[in-house]
C-alpha cells in the first residue's frame, strides 16, 4: 500500500473510530436494555440511532465550563490525552494483511505503551480539578491501571513467545495453524480482566465510582470534556477489542470471507461480549479488586509464562 | 553456564539463595531471633564456599564477573565483615526495641553488592553491584525509623550517592561511545587505539573519577561523609566505611589496572592531587571533632586518600604488582580495623535511644569500665593510626613501600604530615578512653554479652595477627597476584 | 530491521490528524457552547455540601505502595520482554533463567502478600507488627 | 528508518545537557521531591547516552545498559519515596534545609 | 634464642602482673620486681656461656657472627624482615643500665600509685621490654617496631598516672617521637629499597644495609630522617620541648625511665645507626650536629636555672647533658666516644635519681614548686645528703661517673675543635651554678613550708636509701674505676670507627 494510500485510510479510520464509539454508546444502551427486558433507547430514528446524534448535539452545546479552582491548563488536556492515546493504539492495529496504518516490529509494545499513556489522562485529570472526589478518583483509577498494566503487559509474553515477535502482523500470521486462544486461554484471561480494568469498564470502573465518589476523577468535567473521557474510554474499548482479536483469534484470519470483514465480525463480537459481561457480574469492591490483580493475575501471568515455555520448548524437542 | 561457572560463583549464589530463604522466612516465620541466626549462617557459608570456589579461579564467567582469587579473597573478607556487622546489629537493634527481620535482608542484599564488585570486570557488573550495594544501604542508614538523624543521613546519602552513580554512568557512556566497549579489559585495548588528547575522553574520565571520587568520600567530593556517617546506625556506619569503601576501590583498581587507565598521565597527576588532599583535608577537619563517628569518617577520608596513593604508584608498570599487593593488604586491615572501631561505638550507643552519637565524653573512663572493648578500641585505634604490631601499621608500611618504589616523595610528605595529624586525634579518643572519673560517674554503655565479647577477642586478635604475622597474607596475596 | 523499513509518514500524519480532531472537538463546544453561571456554578461539587478544608488531602501510604510496586514489577516485566521475543532462540538455557527471575520475582510477591502489603486498606498485617498508626 | 537517523553528537550533547539540568536541579532545589526527579533525569541522561552509543556501534549492550540503569532508578526511587513518606511524617516538609541537624 | 627469652619475660611479667591486680593490690609491684630479677638473671646467664675474651675482641661490623650474641628468626620473608636480635658490648651495657633502672623505677613508684597498680607495672615492664628490645634489635624494621611500641605503655603511663596536666604532656611526647620515628620510617623504607635496587633481593637486616654503595645526596636525605628521629629522643636543642613537660608530668617511675633510659635510645641510635649506615653523610652533618650538641648543653644549662619546678630543672639539666652525647658521637674519636658511652650510663644513673628524689619531695610536699621548699635538710637530712651527692654528680665533680664522662668527652672533642670545647665547658660551669642553686633553695635556707606539713615530714626509709645507695655505688664505680666499662665498649667503637674512612675534621675544614 502506497503512502498515501495509508494516509487516507488512517482518516477513514478516525472518523470510523469516533463514529463507532459514538455508535457504540446507543448499541450498548440497547442491548442492555434487551439483556434486562426492556427497550433502552427507540425513540429517535429507526431503532433509535439518531439518539446518537442527538446525545452529540447536546454535548455540543453545554457549558463549556472550566472550574476557577482548577489548573486549567492540565485540566484541559487531561481528557484529550486519552482520546490521543486511545487513537494513536489503533496506528498499530492490523485490520488485514495489508490494512493498517504502520508495520513497526514493535507494534505490541506501542499498543501497550499507548494504553498506558491513559493512566496521565486520569491522574492529572483529577489531581486539575481540586476536587476532594475527583483526587481520590483519580488516585484510584490511577492506581488501578498502573496495577493491571503490570500484568497486562505479562499476559501478552504468551504470544510473543509463541510467535516470537513483538510485530501484530507477525502474530497473527503465527496464528494460521492454530488461534493462540487454545495455548493462551491463560494469558486470555488474564489479558481480557487487565483490558476491562485498563478502560475502567464496569464491572471494573470503580475510579469512576459512582456510588462513593459522585463521579471519581471526573466530577468537575462536563460538556464536551466530558464527552472526550467517555469517547476515550469507549474507544479504548474498541482497542481492546481488536487487541484481544489479533492476539488471540487470529485477527483476519478465516475462510471464505475478505480478511476485513473477519476481522470486523470476530471484534463485533467480542464487544458484545464486554457489553454483556456489563449486566452479568457485579461490581466488587476496591480493595477487592486490587487483591485480585496483585495476589491473583500476576502470579497467573507469571505461572502461564513457564508454562507455556516448558510445554512449548518440549514439544519443540 | 558450566558447572566450573556456577561453582566458581559459589558465594554470590549462597549470598543469593540465602537472600531468598531469608526472605521466605521472614514471610512465614516473623522471629527475629531466627532472622539473625539465619542471616549469621548464610554469611558463613557464604565466606566458606570461597573455599572450593578457588579451584575454578582464575575464571572469567560470563563477559561480566571474572571470578580470580583476589575477587574470592575479598569476597571472603566482605562476608566475614557482614557476619561482624550482623553480631553488632543484633546488639544494637535489640536495645532499641526494634524487631528488624528485614535489616538482616538489606545487609546481605549490601554484601551480596560488595561481592559483586569484588568480581566485576564489566560495566554491567559495576552496575549492579554498586546499586545492590547502595540501594541496600539507603534503607539500612535510614532502618531505626524511631529518630531522625538516620533518616536524615539516609536521605543525604541517597541524593548524593546516586548523584554520583549517575556521574560516573555518564562518563562511561561517553567511554562507550569512543571505544564501543563496556568489558573493562577490552576497553583497555579499545582505549590504546585513541589519542589521548580527546576532549570527550577527557570529560568521560573527569566524570568517572568524580563518580568515583563520590562514593569513596575524596576530598572535592566528601561533604556527605561526616553526616551520612554520623546519622547513620553505628554498625551500619562501620558496614559502609569498610565494605562499602573497600568494595568500591577494588572496583576502582581493577577498572584501572585492566582498563589500562595508569596510562594516562593527566589522570594520574588528578589522583595525586586528590590524594594529597584527602590526606590533609581529612585529617585536619578530623582534629576539630568531639563526635566520634564523624571524627573517624574525616579519618576514613584520610585514609582514602592514603590508598589513592597506590593508583598513582600504578603509573610504573615495574610497581604495579607491589603496588596492586599493597592496596589489597591496605584494604584488608582498614575493614578489620574499621569495623573493630565502629562496632565498639555502636556497643556505647546501643544504649541511648535516640541518639546516633557518641561524644569523646561518652567513652570516658572506658578503660576502667569495659576493659575488653576498651581494649579492642585502642587496638583498632593504633591501627588506624598506624603503630607498628597493628594491622595499619603493615598496611602502612605496604603503602610506604609502594610510594618509595616509585619516588613519589610529594605524596610521602602528605602521608607523614597526615599520619602525624592523625595521631593527634586518635590518641585523644585513647587518652579519654583512659580518664579516671570520679566514682559517681557511669558510663552509658554496658553492652555486653558472650557474643560480644568473642567477637571483640576475634576482631582484636584478627588486627593483631594482621600487624604481628603478616607473612601468611603476604604470601597468599603475591601468589594470586 | 533491515527488511523493509516502513514509512513513518502515514503515522505522522494519522498523528497530526488526530491533534486536529481533538482540537476540534474542544473549539467547537467552546464555540457552541452556551454561557451560563449562576452562585453556586464556581464551587467544587462536593454532593451539595460545602467544601470544607484543603482538597490536598493525605493520600494514604498503599498508594505509595502501589506506585512503588509498579514501578519495580514492571520493570521486572520489561526483562521478561526481552527474554519472550527471542523465546525459541534461547532455548532451555534461557528457559531456566527465566524461571529463575521469575522464582525470585515470586518470592517477593510471596513476601509482600505475607507481609500485608498487598492488603488495601486492612490493618490486619499478619508480617508487620502494630508500629502505632502505620 | 534510515530518514531518522540521529548523528550520536546530537545525542550525547541533549544528555550531557539533560544531565546538567539535572545536576543543577539537584543542586538548587530543596525539595527532596525535586531532588529525587532531578536524580531521574541525571540517571536517564546517562541512559540515554549509553543507547546513543550502543547505536552508534551497532551493538545491543547499549539498550541492556539502559534496561539496567533504568531498574536502578526505579530502585533507587523506590527507596527515596519510602523516605520521603518518613520525611514527610517527621518534619512535616519536604524541604531538605530544615533536615540540617548535623553539623561540624 | 636468649636475647628473645629476655623480652619475652618482660613481655609476659607484665601480663600476669597486671592480671595479678585482681587478687592483691601489692602483688603487682612485687612480680614486676621478680620480672626484672629474672631478666637480669636470664642475661647474666647467657652471658655466662660466653668465653671471656670474646667480650675484648673487636667485633667486625659487617659480620654477625664476631658479636657476643647473635639470633635471627625469619619474620615477613617477603620484604626480608627478620626478628634479627644481636648484642655487643654497647647493647650489654644499656641493656644492663636498663634493667638496673627498671628496679630503680619499680622501687620509686611502691607507694605511688594508688590507681591501678596492676596496669602500671605491666606498662612500666612493657615499656622496659620495648627499649631492651631497641638495644637489642639488628633489623632495621624490628628495630623501628620497638622503638614505636614503647612509647604507648609510656604514653599510657603518662597519661593515665600523670600529674595535672598529662594530656597535654603525654600527647606532645607521643606525637613528637612518633612523627619523627615516620620519617625514619621514610629513611629505612626507602634505604631497604635501594638495597633492593642494589642486591635484587629485600632485606632489612644490619648487615645488608651496612655498606650499601648510596647517591651522596639521598644518603645525606636518608640519613637526615634517621638523625631527626634520634635526635628528638635525645633531645638536642630544637626539639626538645616535648622532654621538660613529658618529664614534668610523668609519674616518678616514668620520669625516671624517660630520663633514664629512653633518651638513651636517642643516643644509641645514632651510634648505631645513623652514623655507621651513612657515615660520609654524618660527617658532613657532623659540624652542625656539634653545634646543635653544644647549643643544647648551653640552653639546657640556662633554661634549667630558669626553673622554679624541681622536676622541670633536673629536666632541663637532661638536655644539657645529653648535648654532650651528641657533642662526643659527631666529635668521632674514640675518646669522645668512650665518653659519650661513659655519659649515657652515668646520666642515665645520675638522673634517675634525681628524678626519685624529685618524686619522692612531691609525695611529700604535694608541690614541686622549689620556692615553697628550703631548709628540708633540718626535717630530712638522709634525703638532704643524697640530693647533695647527686647534685654534684650532675655537677661533674671529679670521682663520679658523670666527670669522667664529660671530661673524656671534652678531650676527645678538643682534638676536633676547640670551639665547640671551649662552649661546652661553659656548659659545666653552668650545670654548677644551677645544681647547687637548686640544692640551696631545698634543702638549704629558710623553710617556706607550713608547720602542718613540716611535723609530718618522713625522711627517706630503708627502701628508698637502699635504692639511693644502690645509685651512689654505681656512679661512684663509674668515677673510681670505669675501665670495665671502657674496656666492654671498646671494640665496638673500634669497630665503627673501622666504618669510617672520613674524619670529622677534613668535613669540618671544608667549611
Amino acid at each position: 500500500m502506497s503512502d498515501l494510500n495509508t494516509i487516507i485510510f488512517g482518516l477513514v479510520l478516525i472518523g470510523g473510530a469516533v463514529g463507532g464509539a459514538a455508535v457504540l454508546t446507543w448499541f450498548e444502551r440497547r442491548l442492555l436494555g434487551i439483556w434486562q427486558d426492556r427497550l433502552g433507547p427507540n425513540r429517535l430514528g429507526p431503532f433509535g440511532i439518531l439518539q446518537v446524534l442527538a446525545d452529540m448535539l447536546k454535548l455540543l452545546s453545554k457549558d463549556d465550563w472550566v472550574p476557577p479552582f482548577a489548573d486549567k491548563v492540565v485540566f484541559v488536556f487531561a481528557p484529550t490525552a486519552i482520546v490521543v492515546a486511545m487513537l494513536l493504539g489503533f496506528a498499530v492495529v492490523p485490520f488485514s494483511p495489508d490494512l493498517m496504518i504502520i508495520d513497526i516490529n514493535i507494534g505490541l509494545l506501542f499498543f501497550l505503551g499507548m494504553t498506558s499513556l491513559a493512566v496521565y489522562s486520569v491522574l492529572l485529570g483529577g489531581l486539575a480539578s481540586n476536587n476532594k472526589y475527583a483526587l481520590l478518583g483519580g488516585l484510584r483509577s490511577a492506581a488501578q491501571m498502573v496495577s493491571y498494566e503490570v500484568f497486562m503487559g505479562l499476559s501478552l509474553m504468551g504470544v510473543v513467545m509463541l510467535s516470537g515477535s513483538f510485530s501484530l502482523r507477525d502474530i497473527v500470521e503465527a496464528q494460521s495453524d492454530m488461534w493462540f486462544f487454545i495455548p493462551q486461554f491463560l494469558g486470555l484471561y488474564v489479558f481480557l480482566i487487565a483490558g476491562i480494568a485498563e478502560s475502567h469498564r464496569l464491572p471494573f470502573d470503580l475510579p469512576e465510582a459512582e456510588h462513593e465518589l459522585t463521579a471519581g476523577f471526573h466530577t468537575e468535567y462536563g460538556g464536551m470534556k466530558f464527552a472526550m473521557f467517555m469517547l476515550g474510554e469507549y474507544l479504548g474499548l474498541m482497542l481492546i477489542s481488536c487487541m484481544i482479536v489479533t492476539l488471540f483469534f487470529g485477527g483476519w484470519l478465516g475462510p471464505w470471507l475478505p480478511p476485513v470483514v473477519w476481522f470486523f465480525l470476530k471484534v463485533f463480537i467480542v464487544i458484545c461480549f464486554f457489553i454483556l459481561l456489563r449486566c452479568a457480574i457485579p461490581r466488587p469492591r476496591y480493595d477487592q479488586l486490587m487483591s485480585l490483580g496483585w495476589k491473583y493475575m500476576l502470579p497467573l501471568a507469571l505461572l502461564n509464562l513457564l508454562v507455556t515455555g516448558a510445554i512449548a520448548l518440549s514439544m519443540e524437542g | 553456564m558450566s558447572t566450573a561457572d556456577l561453582l566458581a560463583l559459589l558465594p554470590l549464589l549462597v549470598l543469593s539463595v540465602g537472600a531468598l530463604l531469608l526472605m521466605l522466612q521472614i514471610a512465614f516465620i516473623r522471629n527475629v531471633q531466627f532472622s539473625s541466626a539465619l542471616t549469621l549462617l548464610i554469611f558463613a557459608l557464604a565466606a566458606l564456599s570461597c573455599g572450593p570456589a578457588t579451584d575454578y579461579a582464575p575464571r572469567l564467567v560470563t563477559p561480566l564477573l571474572i571470578a580470580d582469587k583476589l575477587a574470592l579473597l575479598f569476597t571472603a573478607l566482605f562476608c566475614l565483615a557482614g557476619f561482624v556487622t550482623t553480631v553488632l546489629s543484633m546488639d544494637y537493634m535489640q536495645r532499641r526495641g526494634d524487631q528488624p527481620e528485614e535489616y538482616y535482608l538489606l545487609l546481605i542484599l549490601s554484601s551480596l553488592g560488595a561481592c559483586v564488585l569484588a568480581y566485576a570486570e564489566h560495566l554491567g557488573s559495576l552496575i549492579l553491584g554498586m546499586e545492590l550495594l547502595s540501594v541496600a544501604l539507603y534503607a539500612l542508614i535510614a532502618y531505626p525509623d524511631k529518630s531522625i538523624l538516620p533518616l536524615e543521613a539516609a536521605s543525604k546519602y541517597l541524593v548524593l550517592s546516586g548523584a554520583a552513580s549517575a556521574t560516573l554512568l555518564f562518563g562511561f557512556a561517553l567511554l562507550y561511545a569512543i571505544t564501543g566497549s563496556l568489558g573493562f579489559s577490552d576497553l583497555g585495548t579499545q582505549l590504546a587505539t585513541q589519542p589521548s588528547g580527546n576532549i570527550m575522553l577527557l570529560v568521560a574520565m573527569a566524570l568517572i573519577l568524580a563518580g568515583l571520587g563520590f562514593k569513596l568520600s575524596l576530598v572535592p567530593f566528601h561533604m556527605w561523609t561526616p553526616d551520612v556517617y554520623q546519622g547513620a546506625p553505628s554498625p551500619v556506619t562501620g558496614f559502609l566505611a569498610s565494605v562499602a569503601k573497600a568494595a568500591i576501590f577494588l572496583l576502582f583498581l581493577r577498572l584501572f589496572i585492566d582498563a589500562k587507565l595508569y596510562r594516562y598521565n593527566m589522570l594520574l597527576n588528578c589522583l595525586a592531587l586528590v590524594a594529597i588532599l584527602s590526606m590533609l583535608v581529612g585529617n585536619v577537619l578530623a582534629l576539630q571533632q568531639d563526635n566520634i563517628k564523624r571524627m573517624l569518617s574525616y579519618s576514613s577520608i584520610a585514609h582514602m586518600g592514603y590508598l589513592l596513593i597506590i593508583l598513582v604508584v600504578c603509573g610504573s608498570s615495574n610497581n604495579r604488582a607491589l603496588a596492586i599487593e599493597a592496596a589489597s593488604y591496605y584494604l584488608i586491615a582498614y575493614t578489620a580495623t574499621t569495623l573493630a572501631a565502629f562496632g565498639l561505638l555502636s556497643l556505647i550507643s546501643a544504649q541511648q535511644q535516640q541518639r546516633e552519637n557518641v561524644l569523646l565524653d561518652d567513652v570516658s573512663g572506658l578503660f576502667w569500665q569495659q576493659p575488653l572493648l576498651a581494649g579492642l578500641m585502642l587496638i583498632a585505634l593504633l591501627s588506624l593510626a598506624g603503630i607498628p604490631l597493628t594491622a595499619g601499621f603493615v598496611a602502612k608500611f605496604y603503602i610506604f613501600s609502594a610510594a618509595i618504589s616509585g619516588y613519589h616523595w610529594g605524596l610521602i610528605a602528605a602521608l607523614i604530615l597526615g599520619s602525624a595529624i592523625g595521631i593527634y586525634y586518635y590518641l585523644r579518643v585513647i587518652f579519654y578512653m583512659s580518664k579516671r572519673n570520679s566514682p559517681s560517674y557511669t558510663l552509658a554503655s554496658t553492652a555486653s554479652g558472650w557474643h560480644i565479647s568473642s567477637l571483640s577477642t576475634a576482631l582484636m586478635i584478627i588486627i593483631l595477627l594482621l600487624g604481628t604475622a603478616p607473612q601468611p597474607l603476604m604470601a597468599y596475596l603475591r601468589s594470586i597476584l | 530491521m533491515n527488511e523493509a523499513t516502513p514509512s513513518l509518514w502515514p503515522l505522522l500524519v494519522y498523528f497530526f490528524a488526530v491533534l486536529l480532531l481533538v482540537a476540534t472537538m474542544l473549539g467547537l463546544s467552546f464555540i457552541l457552547g452556551q454561557r451560563r453561571g449562576n452562585k453556586a456554578t464556581n464551587m467544587p461539587f462536593e454532593s451539595g455540601v460545602l467544601s470544607v478544608g484543603s482538597p490536598q488531602i493525605h493520600m494514604s501510604a498503599e498508594f505509595y505502595l502501589i506506585a512503588i510496586f509498579f514501578v519495580i514489577f514492571d520493570l521486572e516485566t520489561v526483562f521478561i520482554f526481552a527474554w519472550a521475543v527471542a523465546f525459541f532462540e534461547l532455548s532451555w538455557a534461557g528457559f531456566i533463567a527465566i524461571s529463575v527471575f521469575i522464582f525470585v520475582l515470586a518470592v517477593a510477591l510471596i513476601y509482600e502478600l505475607r507481609s500485608g502489603a498487598l492488603d488495601w486498606g486492612l490493618k490486619t498485617r499478619t508480617g508487620l507488627r502494630q508500629k502505632g498508626q502505620r | 528508518m534510515n530518514g531518522l537517523q540521529i548523528p550520536l553528537e546530537h545525542v550525547l550533547i541533549i544528555a550531557s545537557f539533560m544531565f546538567s539540568f539535572g545536576l543543577l536541579g539537584l543542586m538548587l532545589r530543596r525539595n527532596i521531591i525535586f531532588m529525587l526527579m532531578s536524580l531521574e533525569v541525571m540517571l536517564n541522561a546517562a541512559a540515554l547516552a549509553f543507547v546513543a552509543a550502543g547505536a552508534k556501534w551497532a551493538q545491543a549492550d547499549g539498550q541492556i545498559i539502559f534496561l539496567l540503569i533504568l531498574s536502578v532508578a526505579a530502585a533507587e526511587v523506590a527507596v527515596g519515596l519510602g523516605l520521603v513518606l518518613q520525611i514527610q511524617r517527621r518534619f512535616k516538609t519536604l524541604d531538605m534545609d530544615t533536615a540540617k541537624r548535623m553539623r561540624g | 634464642m636468649s636475647l628473645a627469652l629476655l623480652l619475652g619475660i618482660l613481655l609476659a611479667g607484665g601480663l600476669v602482673a597486671w592480671l595479678s591486680e585482681r587478687w592483691h593490690k601489692d602483688l603487682p609491684r612485687w612480680l614486676s620486681l621478680v620480672t626484672i630479677g629474672l631478666a637480669l638473671l636470664q642475661l647474666v646467664s647467657s652471658l655466662n656461656v660466653l668465653a671471656p675474651d670474646s667480650f675484648t675482641l673487636v667485633p667486625d661490623g659487617r659480620d654477625a657472627s664476631s658479636w657476643l650474641i647473635h639470633y635471627q628468626l625469619a619474620w615477613i620473608p617477603r620484604f626480608g624482615i627478620s626478628f634479627e636480635l644481636a648484642m655487643d658490648g654497647l647493647s650489654l651495657l644499656l641493656v644492663l643500665l636498663t634493667l638496673l633502672l627498671g628496679l630503680v623505677a619499680v622501687a620509686s613508684s611502691w607507694t605511688e600509685i594508688d590507681f591501678k597498680p596492676g596496669f602500671f607495672q605491666a606498662n612500666l615492664l612493657w615499656t622496659l621490654a620495648g627499649v631492651c628490645g631497641v638495644f637489642l634489635a639488628l633489623d632495621l624494621l624490628l628495630f623501628f617496631l620497638f622503638w614505636e611500641v614503647m612509647l604507648i605503655p609510656m604514653y599510657l603511663l603518662i597519661a593515665i598516672w600523670g600529674h595535672e596536666n598529662k594530656a597535654y604532656a603525654a600527647m606532645k611526647f607521643f606525637i613528637f617521637t612518633q612523627v619523627s620515628g615516620l620519617l625514619m620510617l621514610l629513611s629505612i623504607i626507602t634505604l631497604a629499597w635501594q638495597g633492593y635496587v642494589h642486591n635484587g633481593y629485600y632485606s632489612f637486616s644490619y648487615f645488608d644495609l651496612l655498606a650499601l654503595p648510596l647517591d651522596s645526596t639521598l644518603a645525606y636525605c636518608l640519613m637526615l630522617g634517621f638523625f631527626i628521629a634520634f635526635v628528638v629522643k635525645l633531645p638536642a636543642f630544637p626539639v626538645h620541648t616535648w622532654l621538660p613537660d613529658a618529664h614534668t608530668q610523668a609519674p616518678t617511675a616514668g620520669s625516671v625511665l624517660l630520663a633514664g633510659i629512653l633518651l638513651k635510645t636517642g643516643a644509641y641510635g645514632l651510634m648505631r645507626f645513623s652514623i655507621p649506615l651513612f657515615p660520609e653523610a654524618s660527617m658532613q652533618f657532623a659540624h652542625i650536629a656539634m653545634s646543635l650538641g653544644a647549643a643544647g648543653v648551653i640552653y639546657g644549662a640556662v633554661l634549667a636555672f630558669a626553673q622554679s619546678d624541681f622536676k622541670r630543672l633536673v629536666a632541663y639539666s637532661s638536655v644539657s647533658h645529653m648535648g654532650f652525647v651528641l657533642l662526643g658521637l659527631y666529635a668521632w674519636n674514640s675518646l669522645a666516644m668512650q665518653g659519650a658511652v661513659m655519659q649515657m650510663l652515668a646520666h642515665g644513673v645520675s638522673t634517675a635519681a634525681l628524678f626519685m628524689m624529685a618524686g619522692a619531695l612531691q609525695q611529700r610536699l604535694h608541690t614541686r614548686n622549689m620556692f615553697k621548699m628550703g631548709g628540708l635538710w633540718y626535717y630530712m637530712p638522709r634525703m638532704g645528703a643524697c640530693a647533695l651527692f647527686f647534685a654534684v654528680a650532675s655537677l661533674g665533680l671529679p670521682g663520679l661517673g658523670n666527670f669522667v664522662a664529660e671530661f673524656l668527652i671534652l678531650v676527645g672533642l678538643f682534638a676536633v675543635s676547640p670551639v665547640m670545647t671551649a662552649i661546652a665547658t661553659l656548659g659545666l660551669i653552668t650545670a654548677a651554678v644551677y645544681s647547687l642553686w637548686m640544692m640551696q633553695q631545698t634543702f638549704q635556707g629558710k623553710t617556706q613550708l607550713a608547720t602542718k606539713t613540716t611535723a609530718s615530714l618522713q625522711d627517706f626509709g630503708g627502701r628508698e636509701m637502699f635504692t639511693m645507695a644502690a645509685m651512689m655505688l654505681a656512679l661512684l664505680w663509674l668515677g673510681l674505676y670505669p675501665q670495665p666499662v671502657l674496656d666492654l665498649a671498646q671494640p665496638v667503637i673500634d669497630s665503627l670507627q673501622a666504618l669510617v674512612t672520613i674524619s670529622p675534621q677534613i668535613a669540618e675544614a671544608s667549611l
